[in-house]
């Protein structure tokens, strides 16, 4: 029980057109999540720069998801494939700047899929509850 | 393949056969039965009425009893079967249950994990470790010309989702394998009494012409189970039945084992046959000299399409739900 | 269906499936693929020598549901819109075995070509309108009942098709025999809907179709009726009425769910019959009950394929795999993608008057967007900061929309606004930070991130900048 | 700078699981709020009404609602301040129905996701820049696809105002379902 006392902050990127659509639907559906998870809105996870996942964790998020649309279906025809390309090289930087690369998920939840999203938000939850606080936020300020 | 083998106490008495055939069989298969020593009774289908938490303590001994190396028990009874399966599970659902029934099981110095041992029906083990094609390969004489339908009863198809629990098909496919003459037995997966015998015997014949009366407007040489109770139901009280209704029934109630074992071309005193109350003398005769002609009746007549009838609908591939 | 066939604005596209599309409201751009009917269209005068003469019958699982059959080279139906045949190339001797060709020899103004393919068109809409419609419940699914298995098991859309004198028995009711009339008829309501197993919802039609049929046979067979039923669910004008008439008429109501549907008599009297197993809710008693025929009120799904199309749309669907409206109460025919509307069962089970009243509802919206003559779009476009841009061109890469372009005389990246459709793919993609996505930018990002990460702590963080 | 922060209760949807009225509270002492309110139905005119008000009197610049999915209302809230005179983008909304309310059931821990993500919103807006909407013209014609009754009634209804319609069937011929029905109830007159 003890080992509980720390609650992971995690940034969820979200495409509008099937994440953040997605995510509505397990709303909709009465789904439940832990309350970890603050999503942001981006027209397409092509937008999400590698810069800016690094710049979540640097700013104190202990968890960054990266949601889009499945390959195939993106509203702007090939902007997640860019995702997917950058992803795997921005992994390998962060485990070079000491950050463990699982602390970053990227998937592809559809607008129909309020299950899998509420239930990859539990998963991923959980997982950082089990791993130490990353506290990388720069500041001392309380 | 080795597996530990529970055979249950039916199959020490009433349901030899099943025991001796099954062992043959799995013999032939390769699979290698560790019979769990010292073993007891699984409490049957009563004992869960009485009294929960002794009847879970007398099943998880069972498993407990289970040689460590081994991760799997077969048992070809279905309440031996369901009860172990259902251990199992409750067990792992129910931690206060898991810690009650390993507090009893202590006193003989015994422990069960719940999920160490995962407990498999004997139709199951067979029709699921082992392709069609690979029992195929060794039957050496087909049991041509038998007009046999498979008898499930109400408890083997129904915990774990291996077939349809209201239609199921898989004994018919093996039944095919071996060279039967396979018939739709509508009532395949319908209740045998159980113990109603005990209780109400007026009511368990019912059920039990009920299984009879069918199988035989079917003109079956006899009826395929995978379950001792079923067996017993359906042979023993045939006789009571037939005076009871009228009747003159006489259908030999054969375990699937019995069957596949004929096939592979082992001995019939080998398989336990002879001990069953309605004898299977004419199955054995007519498996011996199969009738030459049958297996040509059958096929021209499906064709003659009546011109007025109206078409039906293709059976359901694949069988997903 | 005449009407649409004929009027001057509405170009049909029969035996054809949209592949793609592309492009936004006002502006969409859709792949159509016009299947080889193997007859030429202008040629065809709709005359019907060549299925007379074709040689081939295969059971028609779509329009006769099964209980009928058609010739391979097919109109679904006598009034068929267009009434142009097609060749079932599946089932076509000529394209399965290589000969026969007789459609050819009689055909009397050559109109089949049985070298045709498939077209591509490509058209230009500014709305769309999506009537899918719905797929009926495979009643195979529930084995209990023995749809497949026992002849005398029909569905309700056999028994439809047997209803309708241009059916496959000319409007008689009979067994699957073909000639002889049942006695005493059972239907179970619910089949598929309403049950855990299957579908959780209610199909809203079964009931009162249910009723319908039972009236019909009732009249035509003077046959016993038997509805087995979980409630009449009878909402809308003149229904209720309709349940009572149909009372009135002396067809029987069992409350309770059917059990099983069986072939094994257990008297005399059940010899030879499919027997209903129920249990009869108002009296408590299970029951059983021979009958002559079985008819299953079979429920409505969505289309099997309705989560590709809905995707193919940039739609999403619900969790059961209709077709998801904007709002259910107050916009229940657009979606969440502008310019995309839904009508009729593709939205969700309804009735023959919903489905009318939807149809005209989103075609009204797409009329009031066609009478605002112009629609806003993206004005969160992408900006090129033209002090950092190097002119790498990484972000020309990156666009889907080839809407950057590279200034030779200046080396550096620009986007044209009008084809930019506010992705951001681009800014991702900038090694130099030089690009930017209005109402997107790292900046407004990163202080809403830190608002939802630390919450007030930012307003004491906030002087030391940015 | 001046923003205006509207918490909305959406009948119970959100006040039942949220403490709006702590959130509204809190969002006061925000950055550059100017003002803070929480409402029964911000999407209903009088909602709408409550935040011109504040424009006009309080000469709001920046709006922030927390409601529902921006994906249902944000071009309504956008319309509204542009109708009071602001530039649509000087607006953000902050998703505590579907993301929050809907999803949590705890108070406590719902009540602080929604003042988390208000303050994004907020300190979001700040940084919003105005921009200026593009126009495109509509193209008359209109897909339908499927051509059962709905999409018939549908093509016919465009057709007969004039308009170009494209009436895709996957099947030989259009009808649907319906052309398989002889008597529909509760009339019993014939489909065709």
């Amino acid at each position: 029980m003890s080992e509980q006392t720390y609650e992971p902050k995690i940034v969820g990127f979200l495409c509008n057109w099937c994440s953040y659509a997605g995510a509505d639907l397990a709303g909709a559906a009465r789904l439940k999540y832990p309350p970890n998870i603050k999503i942001i809105r981006v027209p397409c996870s092509g937008r999400v720069s590698p810069e800016l996942v690094i710049r979540t964790f640097r700013e104190g998020a202990d968890g960054v998801m990266v949601l889009g649309c499945h390959i195939g279906d993106c509203h702007y025809a090939t902007g997640n494939h860019r995702t997917a390309r950058r992803m795997p090289v921005l992994r390998a930087l962060l485990e070079f700047t000491g950050i463990e690369s699982e602390r970053l998920l990227v998937k592809w939840v559809s607008s129909s899929e309020g299950e899998l999203f509420a239930q990859t938000v539990r998963e991923f939850t959980e997982k950082l509850r089990q791993m130490p606080p990353l506290g990388l936020r720069m500041t001392s300020s309380k | 393949m080795r597996y530990a083998y529970y055979p249950g106490c039916s199959l020490e008495k009433n349901a030899a056969a099943y025991d001796q055939s099954f062992r043959r069989v799995a013999e032939v298969l390769g699979m290698e039965l560790v019979e769990i020593p010292d073993w007891n009774c699984c409490g049957a289908t009563e004992y869960f009425s009485l009294d929960l938490l002794p009847a879970y303590a007398l099943v998880a001994r069972n498993l407990a009893l289970v040689p460590e190396d081994l991760d799997q028990v077969v048992a070809p009874c279905s309440a031996c079967y369901y009860n172990m399966y259902k251990t199992d599970k409750n067990m792992a659902a129910y931690p206060k249950l898991a810690a009650a029934v390993n507090e009893a099981l202590a006193a003989g110095k015994l422990h069960y994990d719940p999920g160490r041992v995962l407990s498999r029906h004997a139709l199951d083990v067979i029709l699921e470790d082992f392709s069609l094609e690979e029992i195929g390969a060794h039957v050496k004489k087909p049991l041509r010309g038998l007009r046999l339908a498979a008898y499930y009863g109400c408890v083997t198809v129904r915990p774990a989702g291996h077939d349809d629990p209201e239609y199921p098909v898989r004994m018919e496919r093996l039944l095919e394998t071996l060279g039967a003459t396979v018939v739709e037995y509508t009532l395949r997966a319908n209740c045998c009494g159980g113990h109603m015998t005990q209780l109400d015997a007026d009511t368990a014949y019912g059920m039990i012409h009920y299984l009879l009366h069918n199988a035989n407007k079917l003109g079956v040489d006899a009826l395929v189970t995978a379950c001792p109770m079923c067996q017993l139901n359906l042979d023993a009280y045939q006789g009571q039945v037939n005076s009871h209704f009228g009747t003159d029934f006489h259908i030999p109630i054969l375990y699937f084992t019995q069957m596949m074992g004929l096939a592979f071309g082992i001995q019939p005193e080998d398989l336990g046959f002879g001990q069953e109350i309605v004898s299977a003398k004419e199955v054995l005769e007519k498996f011996r000299n199969p009738p030459p002609e049958e297996e040509k009746r059958g096929r021209p007549r499906r064709k003659r399409r009546d011109k007025d009838a109206l078409p039906m609908p293709e059976p359901l591939s694949g069988g997903d739900r | 269906m005449m009407d649409a066939g004929r009027h001057p604005n509405i170009t049909l596209l029969t035996y054809s499936e949209v592949e793609s599309v592309s492009g936004y409201v006002g502006n969409f751009v859709v792949r159509i693929r016009k299947r080889a009917r193997s007859v030429k269209e202008d040629l065809c005068t709709g005359c019907g020598t060549c299925e007379e003469n074709c040689p081939r019958r295969v059971v028609d699982t779509v329009y006769e549901a099964g209980l009928g059959y058609r010739t391979a080279i097919y109109r679904p139906f006598a009034q068929a819109v267009p009434a142009i045949p097609v060749i079932d190339r599946e089932n076509c001797l000529y394209f399965t075995k290589g000969k026969c060709r007789i459609c050819e020899k009689v055909c009397p103004t050559h109109a089949i070509d049985y070298t045709q393919e498939d077209t591509i068109l490509e058209v230009e809409v500014g709305n769309i309108i999506l009537a899918t419609g719905f797929d009926p419940f495979d009643a195979r699914r529930i084995p209990q009942f023995g749809y497949g298995r026992f002849p005398n098991v029909f569905t309700s859309l056999e028994l439809e098709r047997m209803l309708s004198g241009a059916g496959p028995t000319g409007g008689k009711v009979v067994l699957r025999d073909g000639k002889t009339v049942p006695q005493r008829v059972a239907i179970i309501h619910c089949v598929g809907s309403r049950d855990k197993n299957y579908r959780e919802y209610c199909s809203r039609v079964c009931c009162m179709y249910s009723l319908k049929l039972a009236h019909l046979i009732h009249h035509k067979t003077h046959a016993e009726v038997y509805n087995f039923y979980i409630d009449i669910r009878a909402p809308g004008k003149m229904y209720e009425e309709f349940y009572h008439r149909v009372l009135d008429e002396g067809i029987h109501f069992v409350r309770g769910k059917v059990a099983q549907v069986t072939d094994a008599a257990r008297g005399p009297e059940e010899e030879g019959r499919l027997v209903v197993q129920f249990e009869d809710t108002l009296t408590g008693l299970q029951r059983r009950m021979p009958v002559d025929m079985v008819v299953l009120a079979i429920g409505l799904e969505p289309r099997h394929d309705s989560r590709e199309v809905a995707r193919l749309f940039g739609i999403s669907t619900d969790a059961d795999g209709w077709f998801k409206e904007k709002h259910p109460k107050l916009d229940p025919v657009a979606t969440m993608t502008d310019g995309v509307f839904v009508a009729g069962c593709a939205q969700g089970p309804k009735d023959i008057p919903d489905s009318v009243a939807q149809g005209a509802a989103a075609a009204a919206r797409v009329l009031s967007l066609i009478g605002q003559g112009e629609v806003e779009v993206e004005a969160a476009t992408a900006v090129v900061d033209e002090l950092m841009c190097v002119g790498c061109g990484q972000c020309i890469q990156a666009c889907p929309y080839s809407a950057i372009e590279y200034l030779e005389d200046r080396r550096i990246a620009h986007v044209i606004e009008a084809l930019c459709k506010g992705c951001g793919t681009c800014v991702g993609a900038c090694p130099s930070k030089a690009i930017s996505l209005r109402h997107f930018t790292d900046q407004q990002l990163i202080w809403e991130m830190r608002g939802a990460i630390y919450g007030m702590q930012v307003q004491h963080a906030e002087h030391r900048g940015n | 700078m001046k923003i205006g922060v509207y918490i909305c209760h959406c009948g119970s949807n959100i006040a039942g699981v949220v403490d709006v009225g702590e959130v509204a509270r809190w969002a006061a002492d925000l950055p550059d709020v100017a003002v803070a309110r929480d409402y029964r139905f911000m999407c209903s005119s009088l909602g709408q009404e409550l935040i011109k008000k504040d424009i006009e009197e309080l000469g709001l610049d920046r709006v922030v609602v927390a409601s529902c999915t921006p994906r249902m209302h944000e071009p309504t809230f956008q319309r509204a301040i542009a109708e009071a005179g602001l530039n649509p983008y000087f607006f953000e909304m902050a998703n505590i129905r579907e993301q929050c309310a809907w999803v949590h059931e705890d108070t406590e821990e719902a009540t602080e996701k929604a003042k988390a993500l208000v303050e994004a919103a907020v300190l979001r807006v700040r940084h919003h820049e105005p921009l200026r909407e593009n126009r495109v013209p509509i193209n008359p014609a209109t897909l339908v696809v499927g051509g059962g009754i709905a999409g018939i009634q549908a093509a016919l209804e465009l057709a007969n105002a004039g308009y170009p319609v494209y009436l895709v069937e996957r099947e030989p011929s259009i009808g649907g379902r319906m052309a398989q029905l002889d008597e529909t109830f509760p009339t019993l007159d014939c489909s065709a």
